[in-house]
């Protein structure tokens, strides 16, 4: 693991948030294609919607690095604060019978997690334009931390997984 | 934005079909993986196939853009032995779950192991047979009672995958936690660029039947020991002993003489039927 | 004529009800809970599930019938059906027929009705369940659904809540709170809507029915055979056999043992059974095709061995959770050389508790493999039923005693039969083999020794005395339908309403498929002019096994269609019917 | 009756020749020596071997016919005996009868002659040949033997000093010449008795004449078929196929593996086969049972496979060294579920190289499993036969060329069968699968997909032009007999020995035995008054396979005989006769 | 001479069947071990059962005068394994062939470890196939060439049999040489006594198909280090993985609570039958 610190140049960092966002947005419609799989429409538009964000926000990315020439990356070679890109969250976190609310607190974390990756970046790069860029980044990131946290309190505290009265199918 | 031309991005090895898979189960972060480790490795997907058992974690071949079996319970590895015998210019990947590679098929896997065949073999192991309801499966702790085919739990040892691999022969053995995709599949490049048999054993949660795994992304750890990989197989035999089975890392990685089949002198079929002349 | 039956029909005394939904709505719980509280009230009833593909938060719809008298198969069509959403219907909207006559409560927030079900011009009516459940406190849709249900049917309220408390009592009480208080919101709702369904409730008290499962009933009857040692390997839809075995055996001084794969299994009851104690293996097609040549070594070494396969949709994995018959033709003939065996197969539910104890004998008393065909429409069907009859076997495994002289094992006697040492049994110990071998079991590659064996092993099935058991034969007429199996129910319907139409049709419904009793089964054919073969397979394993053997009537006709659906009494009926009324 | 035919039979031209011995006296090798001798005379003949349960130094007997025509089965009896011993002689006994004219030469140092042999009213001549070849340095007694049969025969010494010299020429000079001076030895010894068995000496030239087994005809068929896959798990009697197959494969741009088990060898050719080589397993009636699960997932998956079912003596282990026809159930019916697949059986030696390259064909062209059936007897025996013709097929697997739109895996055709994309080709991959599917190949439990994929898989097999291959039919004539595999040239030997009694009988040998192309045996059977049909089986499996599928005419018999002996002309000629002639 | 009563001759526990193994097959000396090792322990014949596969090997139990079951190739410890589950009063032997146990086999060897049923499984192991003429088996040394179904060896490592029942989870292991009968007879008492799952891979020569064989009696030797029978497996592991395969001696003795049926409070079938009531 390497440190976001150490991310020096324009280009390597517009290739960390490229892989973030376009990470996030996989990982977002492959859960949304999950929830719609077992039938719980409500999470599964809440994660669409998510992947539309990431969407855009990657665009974004793409714009400012137009003619520039990126970096090739390997996952593993990325300067995330874990392992994992920020933006992905843990698929142990995810359950079919998650609420819109404890959707939105998975989204509101990784959000955290991308606001603190650009904020890291923002203060500690040796580079002034990387940490500018950064820190706009992270204030953007924080605002969708604070829209989240909005539609959550709009969405009220149900939090509790309902039991799923069923027993699961036997499939073979 | 991808410098490269062609195929290479994860998603490009992902195919339309959706998977059937619980939300949460580990499953998913071994499919992410997978298509990162061939999008890393550019193969292109005609040149990959994937070969699979039975069990949820066998279903992976299907979502995936390369060619697919999805053969019978336990076998899956004879069969991509076949198919890598046959076609040794492909790259074989043979995946599926802890019932199908330690219970049912447990004998290929000795004999995989041993053959050392060029071939990456993963097993996403959850400690349970999840596809048909939670029965416990080899890897499955003695004292676990909740199944209720065995109510007092199975009395018997769980099976060691990486040992069992190292006596057997596997020459580069490796376990790992599909809860981090990005480790998972630095790991799987390095497994399908060996030259031989390469096993994963990757701890992969079932949250339906065995809830308590989603601690593992707490238990979990790399191994603590600087000497592995290493290529002493008593040493790997030592670290393997002595681990509670939830570190990850390579442990063993030997360069052994790779399954070849014979090449003779080329005849025509003519030529053979010479013999039977009087 | 189709349609003209169809009317008919309707008068049949029994309703049907589906409920439907996905994503954890839990219907097949409701499912569960209805059948309880109807069979309270004093119905009798018959409830099967069909899932998507899924292991959880799948669509799924709980399938119920209700008579006054016990359910063997699921009606024509459906009264009633509660659709919570209609999500993946498509999955199973062809199990779902519909008349015109049929309603069709459905939840506006699950969408929209889709095409077949609205073309059956059945009665829809929105009733918004997801709704009124949010405002109850722990509220649940599925609660609400089950107090519709409740007041269309006439089901005592009482009942219900009492039925809903006991099952629920374990997710503590604000959870029933909020249940009763669905249910009751429910039963007024359905109050409202013009709909009446009055269960059909029997005569007679309660005290004697059962309730149970075909998978249940084949492990009661396996061990009220004797069988007490398993050895299995989970595979769908028999692994619950397995667990319901798994602790009653241990509580009944047996033991259950989970095997690596089908091969160990079936070894391992081998072992058991040649160690004196009556053994068992269940699996499904897939298992089966590992045990065969296990199976091949029970019947050359002798040694007494039950088998269950609990049919499901082939070939190969084929369709895991779905029913079919299709193993009739790897059961009869599965294994290399000549190894005769027995082949058995319960007539339905209640039916697998007899089947099974007979089983066990024949195995133990002909030292032989047991075949027995279950399916998945059996196995994993619940049903309210009167309490199966006990039946006592006296024939039992004919052991050695200690200090007979020149002991052969492998003797030939005069019903084939010959006495096993069991080990233990002091100065007997002699060695069972598959290899060919003669009489005291010593491998033998002699013509004569290969005869005489094979001629004991075939004689001694041949020559036994099946009684009446080797089928359910019933009604006269020069109409005969031969079934077997899961399609047993659906026939007799059939055989009833063809009665009622005026046309009198017998039911032959094998139970022993193999020895096929060909002189008990040409009598039962006489002077039947016309016979239906009735199956659930695609190549007409069954038909062609009949004719293999007995010279058929020459107007005999094949019914046969596979699974995933059940045969319906309707289509039985109207074959039936052809040209006959 | 039965004797007046046996009288008959002596006319026919041809020469039975049994060497028997135990302990290494090397009956084998003499066998194989005069087989080879007697071709290079111009002599066609056939070679069997029977032997004891010993790995080495047991009992063993070689069984040989001459004929101046191809020979394809064994003799009523044998005109010459030769015995260095009788141990254990009771073994085999049965597997040479005699008639009051053969003759029996025995050394007298191997004992007294067994009961059976002399009550069979056989000429016995003492000749002593151990006590002769200790008199020569190196000499042996099998060599006085080669000797004594060479100057009864009449073959020529010249040719049989030649033979042997090229087939010891590794054992060093001494070895070579101390047998020829004991050929002589016994050419001499031979001369001094007077019996005379001249050898019939066919016509025409011998450079297209082959020696070959079963088992090695089978192969190469194979081979020519296109097979360049094989993995196999040894068993008797099919590994001499495997062993024969590897060097040749590896030769031939192919490759054969030794699996760990028959699971493994039969999923190992999926793969292979799945990879886009035509691939083949061997194996016998116990591999066979371990096989069908994998077979089932050929036949669901659409992957051309073909298996080689060698047969021996059943149930379970049986008796390996043997053969019987007794694993055509298995074959035929072993799956579970509704999987319909190719059975087809070579009806001679020779003809193996044939149905083994139309097996690959089909598994190829129909993309479904080949099942093979030779037994122990085609497989171990050896003829001397006219070189086999070459037959060359068109029809290929269909794949799927790079760039298709939209590709359907399991797309339904007109004639059932779909292209299959061969990994390698760009844009095309898809999953094979087990499970039920949609035409994409994406499982589903539905009604409509499974009864689709269910008339595709059997419609390509039933609509598919098998051309005249699939039965051998000769002659005319109200009598038929229907037979199949290894008994085929006992029936034709039968057939033509009642032609000679005026008696004309048809022929149909099935080569393709699933699925049964009813039409063509109708036809074939069109005008036929009476049916026998001949089989070396316990249950007549032949026989209630074709009932199930056929009307057969009214007067049908079956002739079945389990193994281990093959069923001999003379018994089939007499059951064709009784009435008749 | 034999002071105790009754039979404990080793002679008493041998049949009137005669062998059909080739003069000078190691069998012959497994054979003779059986019966001192029964003699020794005092064992009634009718105590004990002798289980084995399909080889000649697994043709030992008619030899014997003990209850035995020749069963089919590969499944002897299944078999072996019901019997003893069943009947836990009874002494459960299986014995049989490197082929036998494995090849086909070894998914039972693997599970049958892991088990720690109370049996001892005795493996004549010749490198071959005895019975089908003379194949490799998985002991067989990679560069054999003699059997023409492998022309140029089998290109896999051999199997080895103590470092898998090691890995597996067996509790007592052990190699042995069959031409030291009385010392092979030691081994299987030793065997016999301790309670779990006890492994000896006896070194049995097949002269017919592996006449280089007959000079193992020169090669065989006790393993060189006193740290053996050791109850770590890792020290273990380290010995299976540096000896050439010809040490004989105990090599790991473990005592691990042996596999047991569930005791639950017995009820009748009735009380069973309660359930089912509405
Ligand atoms: C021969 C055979 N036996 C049993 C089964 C039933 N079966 C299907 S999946 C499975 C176990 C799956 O467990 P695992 O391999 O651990 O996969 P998971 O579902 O946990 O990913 C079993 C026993 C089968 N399909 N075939
Ligand atoms: C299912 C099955 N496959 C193959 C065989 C053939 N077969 C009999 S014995 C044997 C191998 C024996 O080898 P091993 O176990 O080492 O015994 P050995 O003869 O060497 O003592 C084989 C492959 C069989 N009987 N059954
Ligand atoms: S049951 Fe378990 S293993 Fe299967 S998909 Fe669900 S979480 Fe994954
Ligand atoms: S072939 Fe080998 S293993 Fe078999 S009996 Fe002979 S010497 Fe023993
Ligand atoms: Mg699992
Ligand atoms: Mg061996």
């Amino acid at each position: 693991m390497t440190n976001p610190q150490e991310i020096a140049t324009k280009a390597e960092f517009l290739a960390h948030a490229f892989a973030l966002e376009q990470e996030s947005v996989d990982r977002y419609e492959e859960l949304a294609d999950a929830m719609d799989t077992h039938n719980n429409m409500e999470v599964a538009g809440l994660f669409r919607k998510m992947a539309e964000f990431g969407r855009k926000h990657a665009a974004e990315v793409e714009r400012l690095a137009a003619g520039s020439d990126l970096p090739t990356l390997e996952p593993w070679d990325f300067k995330w604060v874990e392992d994992e890109g920020p933006e992905t969250g843990d698929y142990a976190d995810i359950d079919y019978m998650m609420t819109p609310v404890q959707a939105l607190q998975f989204a509101v974390a990784n959000e955290k997690r991308s606001r603190d990756f650009y904020g890291l970046v923002a203060s500690h790069s040796p580079n002034k334009t990387v940490r500018q860029l950064a820190g706009e980044f992270s204030q953007e990131e924080a605002e969708h931390v604070t829209l989240l946290e909005r539609w959550i309190t709009r969405h009220g505290s149900d939090t509790a997984i309902q039991d799923d009265l069923d027993p699961p199918n036997i499939v073979d | 934005m991808n410098p490269l031309p062609g195929k290479s991005q994860p998603k490009d090895y992902k195919s339309d079909v959706k998977p059937v898979w619980c939300p949460g189960c580990g499953d998913f972060g071994v499919l992410n993986a997978i298509t990162k480790a061939l999008a890393s490795l550019r193969l292109p997907p005609e040149q990959v196939a994937l070969i699979s058992g039975i069990g949820c974690s066998s279903r992976v071949p299907a979502y995936t853009n390369v060619y697919g079996f999805h053969g019978i319970h336990g076998r899956a590895l004879a069969l991509g032995a076949g198919l890598k015998a046959a076609r040794p210019d492909l790259h074989v990947v043979v995946a599926g779950g802890d019932g199908d590679g330690f219970s049912i098929g447990g004998n290929h896997f000795l004999h995989a192991c041993r053959r050392n065949m060029d071939m990456t073999y993963i097993v996403m192991d959850n400690e349970v047979y999840g596809m048909t309801k939670g029965q416990a499966s080899p890897t499955t702790a003695p004292d676990w009672t909740e199944s209720e085919l065995t109510p007092s739990g199975t009395h018997a040892r769980p099976f060691q995958p990486a040992a069992i691999a190292l006596a057997a022969g596997a020459t580069f053995i490796a376990r790992a936690f599909s809860g981090k995709p990005n480790l998972l599949a630095q790991m799987m490049v390095l497994a399908m660029q060996h030259p031989g048999f390469a096993f994963i054993q990757v701890l992969s949660p079932c949250p339906t039947f065995r809830p308590e795994q989603k601690e593992w992304k707490n238990i979990v750890r790399p191994f603590a020991v600087d000497a592995l990989p290493t290529s002493d197989p008593a040493l790997a035999a030592l670290h393997c002993q002595r681990d509670d089975g939830m570190s990850t890392g390579v442990i063993y990685v030997e360069a052994r003489p790779v399954w070849r089949r014979s090449n003779m002198q080329e005849i025509a079929i003519e030529d053979i039927e010479q013999e039977f002349r009087l | 004529m189709y349609d003209r039956l169809m009317n008919r029909i309707q008068e049949l005394d029994s309703r049907s009800v589906a409920l439907v939904g996905s994503g954890g709505a839990g219907v097949v719980t409701v499912g569960n809970l209805l059948l309880e509280a109807a069979a309270a009230d004093g119905s009798y009833g018959l409830m099967r599930r069909s899932a998507g593909p899924q292991i959880r938060g799948g669509e799924s719809a709980a399938l119920l019938r209700f008579a006054d008298m016990p359910v063997e198969c699921a009606g024509d069509y459906y009264h009633l059906v509660i659709a919570f959403d209609w999500r993946h219907a498509e999955r199973f909207i062809d199990e779902i027929p519909l008349a015109a006559s049929s309603c069709v409560l459905h939840d506006p927030a699950g969408g929209d009705v889709p095409e077949p079900i609205v073309q059956s011009g059945a009665r829809l009516i929105p009733v918004e369940m997801q709704t009124q459940a949010k405002e109850i406190e722990y509220g649940r849709a599925n609660m609400i659904a089950l107090g519709l249900v409740s007041s269309i049917t006439g089901l005592k309220l009482e009942t219900i809540s009492k039925t809903v408390s006991r099952s629920l009592s374990t997710k503590g009480e604000n959870v029933v709170a909020g249940a009763c208080a669905c249910i009751e919101r429910g039963a007024k709702m359905g109050r409202s809507l013009d709909i009446e369904l009055p269960m059909p409730i029997a005569q007679g008290g309660t005290e004697d029915r059962w309730t149970i499962t075909g998978n249940q009933a084949c492990g009661l009857g396996a061990l009220k055979g004797g069988v007490r040692f398993v050895a299995g390997y989970p595979i769908t839809p028999a692994s619950e056999m397995l667990e319901w075995l798994a602790p009653r055996l241990a509580r009944t001084g047996g033991c259950l043992i989970q095997a690596e794969d089908e091969l160990a299994s079936v070894n391992m009851i081998l072992g058991a059974s040649y160690g004196g104690v009556p053994a068992m293996t269940v699996t499904s097609g897939p298992g089966m095709a590992l045990m065969t040549e296990g199976i091949g070594l029970a019947v050359a070494s002798e040694t007494p061995i039950v088998v269950i396969d609990v049919m499901r949709g082939g070939p190969s994995t084929g369709i895991p959770t779905k029913s079919e018959q299709t193993d009739l033709n790897i059961a009869l003939y599965g294994m290399h050389g000549e190894a005769p065996h027995v082949v058995v197969a319960p007539v339905s539910i209640p039916d697998s508790v007899f089947t099974l104890q007979w089983a066990v004998n024949l195995a133990e008393s002909l030292q032989t493999a047991v075949i027995v065909l279950s399916d998945q429409l059996l196995a994993q069907s619940r049903v309210i039923v009167n309490r199966p009859p006990d039946i006592g076997f006296i024939t039992r495994r004919v052991t050695a005693q200690a200090g007979v002289e020149n002991y052969r094992r492998y003797a030939l006697t005069a019903d084939g039969v010959s006495a096993m040492a069991i080990p233990g049994t002091i100065d007997m110990s002699y060695t069972a083999d598959g290899l060919e071998h003669d009489e005291r079991g010593t491998p033998s590659t002699g013509s004569r020794d290969h005869l005489q064996q094979l001629e004991k092993r075939a004689g001694k099935l041949i020559g036994f005395d099946y009684g009446d058991h080797w089928a359910d034969v019933e009604g006269d007429g020069t109409i005969a339908v031969v079934t077997w199996g899961s399609c047993t129910g659906a026939v007799k319907e059939a055989i009833r309403r063809a009665g009622e139409q005026g046309v009198p049709v017998r039911l032959i419904a094998l139970r022993l498929l193999a020895p096929l009793c060909t002189q008990q089964l040409n009598q039962a054919l006489e002077g039947v002019r016309r016979v239906l073969v009735v199956e659930q397979t695609f190549s007409r394993q069954f038909y062609h096994y009949l004719r293999s053997q007995v010279d058929l009537p020459k107007f005999t006709e094949s019914l046969a269609r596979p699974g995933p659906s059940p045969l319906s009494p309707g289509e039985i009926t109207a074959m039936l019917l052809v040209g006959e009324a």
